[in-house]
Formats: C-alpha cells, structure tokens, sequence
C-alpha cells in the first residue's frame, strides 16, 4: 500500500515547459506534493501558477517534461468554474448525481443533500436556483463544497479566498485544516501571506515559469518570500508597509458624489453614498450584503426602484451612458464576464471606454490611442508580450490591471472599484494601492469594494458598512478600526435589540 | 488509486507545427480561392477568360453586398436571417415608384431595407429578442408581404437607366462590381478605423462588458442591423435589375445562408467579437468559383451538393479556431 | 412607498416564476380558446386529431433540437435528414418493415454523428458544419433517387404503411410515438447525468471541462440523436405518405428551430425544456390551423400573418420573462 | 410597366385523346351522391406561389369557369409545401367542398389527403401534374399534357431550327419532379436519331428565371459553342434570353431556344426574333375540369386519363397567335 511509504509523492513534476504562442509559462518547472501536506504554490501574477495547476490536472499538455500522478485530485480553479445557469445542487452533484432505484436523478435527495452540504459552509441559499443568482463569493463556496466532497487523495485551490471575506475565509481555512487532518495533501494558491504562514507546510515560488524556490514555508521570513516572488532585493521590499496606501486624503470639497436612496429590491434598500474630491470611500460589509449592487446602481447598470445619483451637484439619469459621460467609472467584480472582452486585444480593452474621445469624426486614431496604452502599461506595470496580445491570454491579475487602465484613462471624476486587487499579486497589489492613493490625491472621488479589512481601513478615509441591502454605520476617524467594523459588520454582535430595522435608511 | 504519467513531445516541432496552422488559420480562405484557381485554369475549358472573370465577379457582387452586412452582423454575435426576404421586399418596390424615374424607385428600396434593418435591430437591442428569431419573423413574413406588394407575380421592366445598373460597365468594370467593391472597402474602412466598428467588435466580445464600459450598445446594434438591411436592399435592387425584371417570390431565395456561409469560410467566427472584410470578399469568390466549376463540368445537382459540402468543411476546418 | 411592499409574496413569485417559464403555454392556452370561439370547425375531432398528427412529426425532429441547442448547438441539417430518411425507409420498405424502420435511422443516425464528431472533436461550428450535412443529405437523397426521378412507393397494406397510418381512437400512432418521445427525452433531460451533462456543456463550456464533464461526447451523442430521430420522422411520414417523396423538408430546420426557441430553450444553450418544445409545435400548428381555418385569406398574406405571429409570441414571451 | 396579369382569353385545354386503362370511372361505381355544380362548393388546391405565369393562369382559369357555372370555389395555394397541400386539401373538405380540383406539387406524397376526400365522398379531379395513385378509387381523373410529349416536340422544333446541327445546354426544371423527368426523356428521346445534335450541359434552373439566367451565364463562359438551348420552362428561357444578351450573343440565331409552356414573355420573344420556339403546356384547366366534374354528377363514364391537347408558337404564328398566350 502506498499509504505506508510516506516517501512516495503524490504528485511529482520534473522539467516541464509550456508553452503558449510564443509566450513561455512554465519553463523546466520541477515539483513534487508529498502525502498529506499542505503546500502553498506562490508568484507574482502571470508567474505561472494556473498554467502549473493545469498541467498538474491534465487540463494541459506539456511540450516537455514528465507529469506523475498518484491519486485522484480535485481542483477549484482561478475562475469559478460552474455552470451559472442550472442550479446550486446540480452543480454540486455535476456527474455524480444521486440516483433512485429506477437509475434516474433523485432531486429530493440532491437537493437536500446540497443544502446541507452548504449549510457547513454557512451558505443557507436556495440550492434549486441557479448558481448564476448568488453572489460570487457564494459561489466560490459552492465549488469549495463541491471539490471537497469528491473522494479525493489531493485539493487544489486556485487563490480560493479572493472573493471571501474574512468570516468565510475562516471557514475556509477550517475546511482545509479538517483535510489536512484526513490525509489529503493541498496546494494552496493565494495572494494573501497571512493565510500562507497560518496553514502551509511548504512552499513552491515561480518566478516568470521559473521554480526559484522549493522548501518549508515556516523558516522562510515573509520578507525573503516576497524578494523570492518579486526578485528584487529584501532591502528594496522593507521600505514599504503591509499596504501601500499613505495618509489620509483632504476632503473638504462639496460632495462631488451625492447617491440617495438607492433602492433595488430585494438587493439594496435606501442605501446613501456621499463622497468629496480626492476621498476614498470604504464600502464593507458580508459576502451578499449588497456592496456589488450598490456599486452598479450609482453608475446605473442597475435598473432601480428609487434613488437619485446626483454629480456635482446635477442629477445623472440612470443608464451607464450618462453616469460615464457625467464622470463615473467602474470597475467591476467579475473581470471574466462583466470586464475583458477576450478576442481583442491590450490596446482595444484598454482604450474601449475611452475611444470617441480618442476619435475625430467618429474615425479613431491610432497614435493616440498607442501613446495613451504604452504609458499605461508601463504605470501599471502591465505584463504583456505587446500591446497587441489578445486579453484573453493574459495572467488573471495583468488582466485587472488592463481593466483599471481603460477606467483610467477615461479620465473619471469618480471611480467605483469593485474589489480591484482580487487575485493581484503583492507587487501589483501595492502599486494599484498606491495608485489609488495617487489618484485620489489628484483630486478623483474614490469607492473602494474589498473584503479585505485591511485594505479597507488603511485605504479609505471613511467606511460604509452596509448590512442586508441597508446601510448599518458610518466610520470615520478613531472608529476606523478592525473591532469596529467587525461590531457594524456582523449584526449579531452590536445588535442589543432590533438595532437592523431601526437603521437610519429603512424609515424614509 | 490512478497513477498517470504523461512525456511530452520535444517543443520545437511543435512550435513549427503550430505556426504553420495559425497561418493556415488566418489564410486558409485565400488559399483555397487560390488552389480553386488554379484547378480551373488546367482543368476547365475557357476558364482564363475576362469574360469568365466578369461573370463570376458580376454574380458574386449580390451576394457579397449580402455577406458584408452579415458579417458586421455575425461580429455582434448575432445573426440576420432576413437579408434574402429584405432582397424581395426591395424587388417589390422597385415596380411602384419605377413611374417616377429609377433615382426615386431605388431610394424606397434602400429606405424600406434600412426599415427593416432597423426593426431587427429594435428587436434585438431593445426587446431582447435572440437575433436568429428576431430575424426569422421577417425571414417569414418579408417575402410574405413583398408578394402581397406585387400581388404574387413577376414583373418585367423596362426603364432602360435602371436596367442598365445591371448590364452597363465603367471601364470595363461592371456596375454592380464596382458597388461591391466599393462597399466593401467602406465597410472594412468602418469597422478597422471608426469608433463604431470598434464598439461593435467589442460588443460581440462581451456584451455585458461592453454595457458596463458605458458603449452605445443599442444604438450600435440597431446601426448594425440598419446597415444589414440598407445592404440587402442594394443587393436586391441590383439582382433585380440584372433579371429585368421584379420577381420578389424567388427574390434572394436562401440568401441568408449563403451570406453566412461566406462569411464564416472567410474566417469570421459565428461566436463574435471578430470582423474579417477581406476573408468575406474571399469567401464570397470561394463559394462563387465553387458553384461555377461544378456547373460548368456539368455535374448533377446530387454530386454539386455533395462536393460543395465537403468543401465548405475543409474551407472551415484549416480555418477553424484552436482550443 | 413603504417598505412592506418590497418583499414580494411567495406566491407571487412562483406565479410569475411560472408565468416566466411557460409563455408559451400561456399564448397557447389563449390562441386555443380564441379559436375554439372564433371558428366552429376548429374544435372539431376531426381537426384537433389532424392537429396533433401534423405536429408529431415536426415534433419528433423539435425533440432532437432541443438537446443540441441546450447544448449551445443547432442542426441545419435535420430538413434534408428528414427528407433522406422519407427516402431510405420507402426504399427499404421492399424488403419489410424492420428495414424500412431501421435504414433511416442508421443512415440519418451516421449524419448526426458525423456533425458531432465535426463539431466535438475540431471545434467547428456547428451552423457551418449542418449546413455542410443539409447539402450533403439532399446530395444523397438526389443520388438514390437519380436526381429525385424515382419515387419508391410503400404498398398500402404494408405493415409499415400500418406505423404512419394506423389510429387508435382516430388518433395516428405517430401522435403516441411523439409523446413517448417527448416523456424520454424529458426524463433524459432532468433525470439523467446526460441530460445534465447536457446542460453543463451548453451552459458554460469551459467550466464543463474542468468539471469532468464528457464534453466532446455529450456533443456527438447530442448530433447523433438529432440525426437519428430526423430520420425516425422521415420514416414516419413516408408511412403516411405511402411514398418517398423527395421534395418535403425543405426549410424544416428553421421551423424545428423556432418551436424550440418559442418553447423557452435558450438558442446560446443551457436552459430549457422538452415540454415547452412540444408546446412550441402546438403553438405553430395551432397558428397554421387558423391561418386555413380563416379560409379566405390570401395565400400571400399567410405568410405575414405567420411571421407576425411568430413576433407577438417570442415578444410576449420576453416581456414575461423580465 | 406591364405586369404579366393574369389571361385567361386564349383557348381553353381541350382533350386530345382520352386514354383509358380498362373501363372508365362512373358514379354508380364510385357510390358517390349526385352533385349539382350551380350552387356547389368547389375547393381548388393550387400547389406553387404564382409567381410563374403558367399559375397565374391556371388558378385564373379556375376561378373563370367556376362563376360562369355558378359555384362557389375556395382556394388554397400550398407554396410549394407538400404537407401544406395535404392540410390544405383536408381544410378545404372541412369548410363543405363537395368537388374537388387538385393540381398536385408532386406525383408522390397525397395519399393521406385523397384518402380524406374519399372518407368524405368527395370526387377529386387532379389537373397540370399527374399522381401515381390510383384513378377512380383515390381520385377521379387526371387531366393534362403528355410531358414526354412536350419534349419530342421541342425536340422537333430544336432540329428543325438548327438543322440537325449544333451543341445543346438543357436548363432542367426542378429536381424531383416528374415534369421535369418527362421533358427531358422526351427530348432526349426526340433527338436520338440526329447525331449532330449533342447534349453539352444539362443544369437545373429550377424553373425559376433567376436561375436559369444565372447557370445560362456560366454555360456560356465554359462553352461558348453552345448553338442552343432547350428550357425545361418559359421562364428559365427568358431568363437565358437575358443571359445570351448580356453576353453579346444574339439569342434566338446564334443561340437558339426552345422550352415549353407558353408564356407571353416567351411568345413576344419569338415574335421580336430572339427566341426560336415554344411548345405550350395549356394551364386552362378551367372548363375541361368543371365538364367532368358535371358529366361525373350526371353519372357518364370518365376515362382515367384525360390528356389534352397543346398547341405550339415558333416565329410563322407568334405574332398572330401571341393574343393565346398567358
Ligand atoms: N491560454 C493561454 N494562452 C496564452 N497565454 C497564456 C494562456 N494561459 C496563460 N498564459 C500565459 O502564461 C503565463 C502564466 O499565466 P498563469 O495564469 O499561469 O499565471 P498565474 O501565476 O496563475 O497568475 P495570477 O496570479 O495572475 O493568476 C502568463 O504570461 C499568461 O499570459
Ligand atoms: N443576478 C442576481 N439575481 C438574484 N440575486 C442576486 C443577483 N446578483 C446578486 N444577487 C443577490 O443579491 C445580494 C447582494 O449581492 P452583491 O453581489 O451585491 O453582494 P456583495 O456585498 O457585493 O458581495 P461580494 O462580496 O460577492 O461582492 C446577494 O444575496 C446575492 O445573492
Ligand atoms: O407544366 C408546368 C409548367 O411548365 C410550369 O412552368 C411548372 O410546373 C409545371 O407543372
Ligand atoms: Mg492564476
Ligand atoms: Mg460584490
């Protein structure tokens, strides 16, 4: 049996090299997951970490190199990969359904099985709605739960946290520690160095397709794991903190964003946002909590039961036309369906939202448009082959990063940024951070959607906690703490006594 | 418990391999006319002819008018299944207004497809209709009303300046070439060079995206589908002329799936989020020079049918997009 | 407005939720009762049984559409398949009734899956690949036919003339063989890892993949059936029609397609029903009865009507979905 | 511009032999009621859009004789859809025909919408295209032109006109239709016995004039020796006509023409010198169709097969006979 000789690998890589139209992702890659371990794969975006993943899967082939397997693997790749349209419990039981004795689907049985699955995983959703209605860190859960469940000797996670907050994130991080204590072996990709140094045994750095370091994570300092990532020197990185935001902005210009009352029901009810120039706004809140919506309803991608969006004073209809032409811009959550348009290219993309401003006549210029994205690719430090690369063939992270190019270079007064460094790297993390410090020094009126707490106490200069559609509290200053948040964020815990309904915004 | 080993092939071969098909991928259309050529001139009689050559470019000009709009069509990821019924409805206008001069009679024509093109498009953009239904309702009753137009019979005509649109030439060239050529240079200068074209490629590639990134899309789409229309009416008004005669029963009969026949051998994917003008001009001569060498070696409907099938498979095959 | 009004009653949200999901059975159930009031010939036995056996064999084929267009897909092809299989089974109805059943299936089931593996295994489209099957189909039935001169006739007391023409209660037995199949391919569809597979793979590809969903062979399997029960209607109506005629099909597959999309299956794949396609063949039949039933209309203007129609209901039907 | 409107002055068909296999069809061996035409009501199931003259005038004729009789006739146009014909057929004996005129879209195909007549002692006189079921019991009589007849005489017109001499394109008529089967048996037949007469192209034209122009077009590209062209219709060869032209060709002497039908588009050619011969196929169904239907009510024998006689145009009688087209 395999299982007493601990010192077979279950998964054992050697001297694979991919390659993609010219683009090298993994070159010579050594790498071996032993038994039971927990081994965190890490690099900066486009280091090849997915490619490294799919080659692991048999999702692709290799052009050279040998890929040994031994054990069933179950992965939750980058991109939440379930079927939107059909619903939480067929997804979850997609291939192995539950059958009665007439060999058919039992759907009582798959629904009540997924249910409680998922309650596990504190999602309490209708599992026979379709997948595609849930928020995306819903469904991020739903394919943890997914993979889980599958009889497996090995779970991949492809950066499984970037779109959960921090009480899913524990859930999470509960899920992998059960695993772990079954025997199976984990590779763990993310972005996050907290969760990395709190559960990994090892750990794998890839470095432009390269595996520049293989060995135990808990020796490692977090600041040689960054120079390894980065290759740059420890001294370099020490110079900067844990984000890169800087101080707080001023903001004492009339409100340049007045958002009243925005309603959609059943998602958001009465929700007010009021942000000056050069302000960046936090919005926090649980997983479901309506930051997405809100977000969509002051640029108007979402049709609206009430509320005004007023800029500078004037008041903006409500279609995403007017609230670009008046200054708003978006940024959005899902860069896959709601972001990139695949088949074209860097440049396309990233001028898109910009073109008639980049066109005379309705003709468009393409000088123009070059200068304008060789300065944003070098700013954002965007990785691509040539601007004329096809988005779709990008690393995750290079590809937020061409979408925050196209907001920018539209040159908004007002900038919605719906979790805009998930799946980023470090690197690219601080500089996008420091961006928005930049920009909102420069004057621009910012909206800042992150599960991350960090990120949202140290970038922003005021919260909006919103909780079930309605805005909980505001924090400002001296509240702007983690024990603060928390207390506005999960009701339970400042609720005395219906403090919910008796929030300001329900009695308009 | 699985155990898999897979050993990979060495790269550089690999590589070659690829480039070769990516350039296949991107050429294979001029490749084919080209092969079909030269099949032609060894093996067909009087094939290296100019009058060979204008009567091929003289009937593929309808159809590639045709196949323009059905491609800026099928590059918003949607489709017009109407463009052979806007062709009849053209046809059967041309006969009412003909009493008041040519000039007139074409421009109800063009108004009517631009019309139609722009009820599609309202269907499409506004009421959030799938394109291939949207269309189909016109594909069904477009015919239908232009026969209830011209009261279901064919009608000869006689104005000898609009009959010369389909007999008369400039330089040698025939009119209705010229128009076609024309309009596909405008048509490629549209969507390579303007704002539109851009917006309507990018609308193919993600809608949502699209909608998000503050684009026009409806009044893109409604554009798209107007300029379809307008074309097919052309395409009609020309047939027409070409036949003396308006007869809108056989009118652009199965139009729609030449058209998109065309375009897709010529490289546009049916997905969207691509034009490729100059791979439409080609698939409009590869599919014309198919239909010739098969007529003109005489082969029966069974086998021309047969042949052209295969031909459309191995024209999109080296075509095709790799996974 | 006051904050009650926001939560919207349970029962009225499965109310529009079913309003939403049977459009077309709510056009159908108001198009029936107008005409059942408007014309007396409409509700006669006569007619409604005449009805249902013209709707089963466009509702054989439907069937098979559905499952290829759920999956993202469409079939082209199957009009020239019908045709073909009309051919083979009078041909083969010389040689009995096993030969005249099973012929067109084979042959028209061989077409399907050589779409399939087209369109699983090289990623072409599948437009362009039944298209290519639509010719090729029609090029072959004008083979074995010497280009469409020879008509094989079925004697009439055949037992295969028996299959297309026999009755029970006055109802064609090809009523009852469409409703079997409409019942299977429900169960295939919701209770079945292929149905699901099915739905997956026109749902979001990609995703199917990583999710070990037999993509490629959903597909095959998919293009195989459309092929096959083409032919089966083929089959059927070469019973009926006691002859292989070679003319009829042409233009089916738009048919075919839009009772499908009028039934709710999304033509970009991964959602619908077999139910809402057989009422979708209800709807066009129903459609076409009245149009005859009017009598003096001219044929011309049949046609408009049809494509108007056709407008008011995929309209409606958007309008309740939202 | 002149619409080619429908005429229907010109002679009527008229039988030229009735050819009877076995005994005729009679009332009393049918059982079928007497029916009195004044007052009947007539369903006529026409098959093809009427976009063709030959239609046109077929229905018109119809339609004439039917209030000259005074009976009440309903119509129905099946557009070239066989399972249209049959609910069309079945619709018509459903709104109270009690006589029935079919001219059928093909030989093959009606069975279920005879049947249906016969359940409804309903009597069906088919006309233009001939069944391949069986007469007296599933229909009446078939009453129409000889096809294979139509395309020796083409034949005979083709020889004289070109002396026995020359290289010959056939546009056929569509593909699966007994028609076109019989014009082109018969004119091949029609030319066995002159060698210089050589068939070069034989492509389908659908009989539609946009095609036959189309594939006139090419043939004139690859063989530019063609000398003539037998159109399986009038309008595939007006639409060769316009071909030829464009061509720089003079049809009618350096290409000649001969196709069968009868049209006044086709016959005015003749007449203008560039068109060579037509053999007509006589769509005026009208009066032979409503005389059997009342010999069948007075209880007369039928012949099984009524065909009748056509008449023929070439460049002696165009001009004068041009008043017969339609
Ligand atoms: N299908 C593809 N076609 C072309 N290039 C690709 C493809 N997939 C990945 N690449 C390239 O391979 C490299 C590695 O990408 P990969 O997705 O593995 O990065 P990653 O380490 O997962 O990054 P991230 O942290 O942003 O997810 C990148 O340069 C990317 O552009
Ligand atoms: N298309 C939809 N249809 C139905 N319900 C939806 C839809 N999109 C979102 N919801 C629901 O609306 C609520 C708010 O979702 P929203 O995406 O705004 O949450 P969020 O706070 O932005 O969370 P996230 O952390 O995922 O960004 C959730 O309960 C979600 O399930
Ligand atoms: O005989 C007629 C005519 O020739 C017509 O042109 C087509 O249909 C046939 O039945
Ligand atoms: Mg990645
Ligand atoms: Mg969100």
């Amino acid at each position: 049996m395999p299982t007493d000789m601990p010192s077979t690998p279950v998964i054992e890589v050697a001297g694979v090299t991919k390659t993609f139209a010219g683009v090298r992702a993994l070159s010579d890659v050594d790498f071996t997951l032993q038994r039971g371990e927990i081994h965190a794969l890490v690099g900066e975006n486009g280091a090849g970490k997915s490619t490294l993943i799919k080659v692991l899967t048999g999702i692709h082939t290799t052009d050279a190199g040998r890929v040994t397997r031994n054990g069933n693997i179950s992965t939750i790749y980058q991109e939440v990969n379930l079927v939107p349209l059909m619903s939480v419990s067929a997804n979850m039981f997609l291939g192995r359904e539950p059958r009665n004795r007439f060999g058919l689907i039992d759907r009582a049985r798959r629904d009540a099985d997924a249910a409680e699955l998922l309650r596990g995983y504190g999602i309490t959703a209708d599992v026979s709605s379709p997948l595609g209605t849930l928020a995306v860190g819903e469904q991020q859960m739903v394919a943890l739960a997914r993979a889980v469940d599958a009889n497996a000797d090995v779970v991949i996670m492809d950066e499984p946290t970037s779109s959960l907050e921090p009480r899913e994130v524990e859930t999470l991080l509960g899920v992998v520690r059960k695993l772990h204590e079954q025997g199976i072996a984990i590779i763990y990709v993310s972005h996050r160095m907290d969760e990395l140094y709190r559960i990994c045994d090892t750990v794998t750095v890839l470095r432009d397709g390269v595996n520049v370091h293989s060995g135990p994570l808990k020796e490692l300092p977090r600041i040689e794991l960054v120079s390894l990532m980065l290759g740059r020197s420890v001294k370099e990185i020490e110079s900067h903190g844990t984000t890169a935001f800087g101080e707080d902005h001023h903001a004492d210009a009339e409100p340049v964003l007045q958002a009243t009352g925005l309603t959609s029901r059943p998602r958001i009810d009465g929700v007010s946002v009021t942000i000056r120039p050069g302000e960046v706004v936090g919005l926090a809140g649980l997983l479901g909590s309506g930051r997405t919506e809100t977000a969509k309803a002051i640029i108007g991608a979402l049709p609206v039961d009430g509320g005004t969006v007023l800029v500078a004073g004037n008041p903006v209809a409500r279609t995403v036309k007017a609230s670009t032409r008046a200054g708003i811009s978006m940024l959005a959550e899902d860069r896959k369906t709601e972001g990139i348009i695949p088949n074209l290219s860097v440049r396309e993309n990233i001028v898109l939202a910009a073109l008639p401003r980049l066109s005379r006549f309705g003709v468009t210029s393409r000088s123009k448009q070059d200068r304008i994205v060789d300065a944003f690719i070098k700013r954002l430090r965007i990785k691509v082959s040539s601007p004329e690369q096809k988005v779709a063939e990008l690393s995750g992270g290079n590809q937020q990063k061409v979408l925050l190019a196209r907001w920018l270079c539209t040159e908004p007064k007002i900038l919605l940024l719906d979790e805009p460094t998930r799946g980023i790297d470090v690197g690219a993390k601080a500089e996008v951070q420091a961006l928005i410090d930049e920009l909102a020094r420069e004057g621009l009126a910012v909206l800042l959607i992150s599960s991350e707490l960090d990120e949202l106490l140290d970038g922003a200069d005021r919260l909006v906690v919103l909780r079930d559609g309605s805005v909980a509290g505001e924090l400002e200053g001296d509240q702007l703490t983690r024990e603060h948040v928390l207390k506005a964020i999960a009701a339970e815990v400042t609720d005395d006594s219906g403090d919910h309904a008796g929030s300001p915004q329900h009695s308009r | 418990m699985t155990q898999a080993t897979t050993q990979a092939a060495p790269s550089t071969a690999v590589s070659a391999a690829a480039a070769r098909t990516r350039w296949l991928q991107d050429n294979g259309v001029y490749v084919a006319v080209g092969v079909l050529l030269l099949f032609n001139a060894v093996f067909t009689a009087n094939f290296l002819t100019v009058g060979n050559f204008t009567t091929q470019l003289v009937q593929a000009a309808p159809v590639l008018i045709v196949a323009l709009g059905m491609a800026l069509v099928i590059g918003t990821e949607g489709v017009d299944l109407s463009v052979g019924a806007v062709m009849a409805l053209a046809a059967a206008i041309i006969p009412l207004y003909l009493g008041a001069g040519w000039l007139m009679a074409i421009t109800m024509a063009l108004v009517v497809g631009v019309l139609a093109g722009a009820f599609n498009g309202f269907l499409v953009a506004k009421v959030g209709i799938q394109p291939i239904v949207a269309t189909l309702a016109l594909l069904v009753g477009g015919r239908g009303l232009a026969l209830v137009i011209a009261n279901g019979q064919l009608v000869q005509l006689r104005d000898p300046t609009f009959l010369s649109l389909g007999t008369d030439d400039v330089f040698g060239i025939p009119i209705s070439v010229l128009i076609a050529g024309v309009l596909a240079l405008v048509i490629a200068a549209v969507t390579n060079r303007t704002t539109f074209g851009r917006q309507l490629v990018a609308i193919g590639g993600n809608r949502k995206a699209a909608t998000l990134a503050g684009l026009p899309v409806t009044r893109v789409l409604i554009g798209v589908y107007a300029i379809t229309g307008v074309l097919a009416a052309i395409a009609g008004v020309l047939a027409t002329s070409r036949l003396a005669a308006s007869d809108p029963a056989d009118m652009g009969l199965l139009m729609e799936l030449s058209a998109i026949t065309a375009v897709v051998v010529g490289g546009t994917p049916l997905t969207g989020g691509k034009v490729r003008v100059l791979g439409t001009v080609f698939g409009v001569i590869l599919m014309q020079l198919v239909r010739a060498t098969l007529i003109k070696h005489n082969l029966p409907d069974s086998i021309a049918q047969m042949i052209q099938a295969a031909i459309i498979v191995a024209a999109v095959y080296v075509a095709r997009e790799r996974r | 407005m006051t904050a009650t009004l926001t939560k919207t009653t349970p029962t009225m949200a499965a109310r529009t939720k079913v309003l939403q999901r049977q459009g077309a059975a709510v056009a159908l159930v108001l198009v029936v009762a107008v005409s059942w009031l408007v014309f007396p010939r409409f509700g006669s036995l006569d007619n409604l049984r005449d009805l249902a056996l013209q709707g089963s064999f466009l509702a054989v084929i439907a069937i098979g559409m559905t499952f290829v267009i759920i999956t993202g897909g469409i079939d082209l092809s199957v009009g020239s398949v019908y045709a073909l299989g009309g051919v083979l089974a009078a041909w083969g109805a010389q040689y009995g009734f096993l030969v005249a059943l099973l012929l067109p299936l084979v042959v028209c089931g061989l077409i399907g899956l050589i779409n399939g593996l087209l369109i699983a295994r090289t990623n072409m489209a599948p437009f362009i690949v039944t298209l290519a099957s639509l010719l090729f189909a029609r090029g072959l039935l004008l083979v074995i036919t010497d280009e469409g001169a020879t008509t094989y006739k079925i004697a009439s007391d055949s037992a295969f003339v028996e299959l297309g023409r026999g009755t029970v209660f006055g109802f064609g037995y090809p009523i009852f063989i469409a409703a079997a199949l409409a019942l299977v391919g429900g169960m295939l569809l919701n209770r079945t890892n292929f149905g699901q597979n099915v739905f997956a793979t026109g749902g979001a590809e990609q995703s199917a993949v990583l999710l070990g969903v037999p993509v490629a062979k959903t597909k095959v399997l998919v293009y195989t059936m459309s092929g096959t029960l083409a032919g089966l209607a083929g089959a059927l109506t070469a019973a009926y029609l006691q002859s292989g005629v070679t003319v009829i099909g042409v233009g089916l597959e738009l048919d075919a397609i839009a009772v499908v999309v009028i039934g709710g299956t999304l033509l970009t794949g991964g959602m619908g029903t077999v139910l809402g396609t057989v009422i979708g063949v209800g709807l066009i039949k129903v459609i076409q009865n009245v149009i005859n039933q009017i009598g003096t209309l001219d044929s011309n203007y049949q046609s408009v009507v049809s494509g108007v129609f056709l407008l008011i209901v995929v309209v409606l039907q958007r309008i309740l979905r939202r | 511009e002149t619409p080619t409107t429908a005429s229907s002055e010109g002679p009527a068909a008229s039988a030229a032999q009735n050819q009877s296999a076995g005994p005729g069809c009679a009332r009393s061996k049918t059982g079928y009621p007497q029916i009195d035409l004044k007052g009947a009501v007539v369903g006529f199931s026409q098959s093809e859009k009427e976009a063709n003259p030959f239609r046109t005038a077929e229905t018109q004729s119809i339609r004439d004789e039917a209030a000259k009789r005074g009976a009440e006739l309903l119509y129905t146009n099946a557009q070239s859809d066989l399972n249209k014909q049959i609910s069309d057929i079945k619709s018509l004996i459903d709104r109270g025909a009690k006589l029935l005129i079919v001219a059928p879209l093909n030989s093959d195909g009606l069975q279920p919408a005879f049947d249906a007549a016969k359940a409804k002692q309903v009597p069906v006189v088919t006309i233009d295209r001939k069944v391949s079921s069986q007469p007296c019991t599933d229909y009446l009589t078939f009453i129409g032109s000889d096809f294979v007849e139509q395309g020796k005489r083409a034949a005979q017109q083709m020889i004289k006109a070109t002396g026995g001499n020359g290289k010959v394109a056939i546009l056929l008529g569509a593909s699966g239709n007994n028609v076109t089967v019989d014009r082109t048996k018969g004119f091949k037949d029609g030319i066995a016995g002159t060698p210089g007469l050589t068939v070069v192209a034989e492509q389908t034209g659908e009989f539609d004039r946009s095609k036959g122009q189309a594939v006139m077009e090419q043939l004139i590209q690859s063989n530019p020796d063609i000398t003539a062209v037998y159109a399986e219709n009038d309008e595939m060869g007006v639409g060769a006509v316009t071909a030829l032209k464009a061509a720089g060709k003079q049809p009618g002497k350096d290409v000649k023409i001969v196709s069968v039908d009868g049209t006044r588009n086709a016959v005015q050619l003749i007449a203008d010198g560039s068109y060579t011969a037509v053999v007509e196929s006589n769509p005026r169904f009208g009066p032979l169709a409503f005389d059997t239907l009342e010999k069948f009510g007075k209880g007369d024998e039928i012949p099984n097969t009524i065909v009748i006689s056509d008449d023929e145009y070439d460049s002696t009688n165009a001009a004068q006979k041009l008043a017969n087209a339609y």
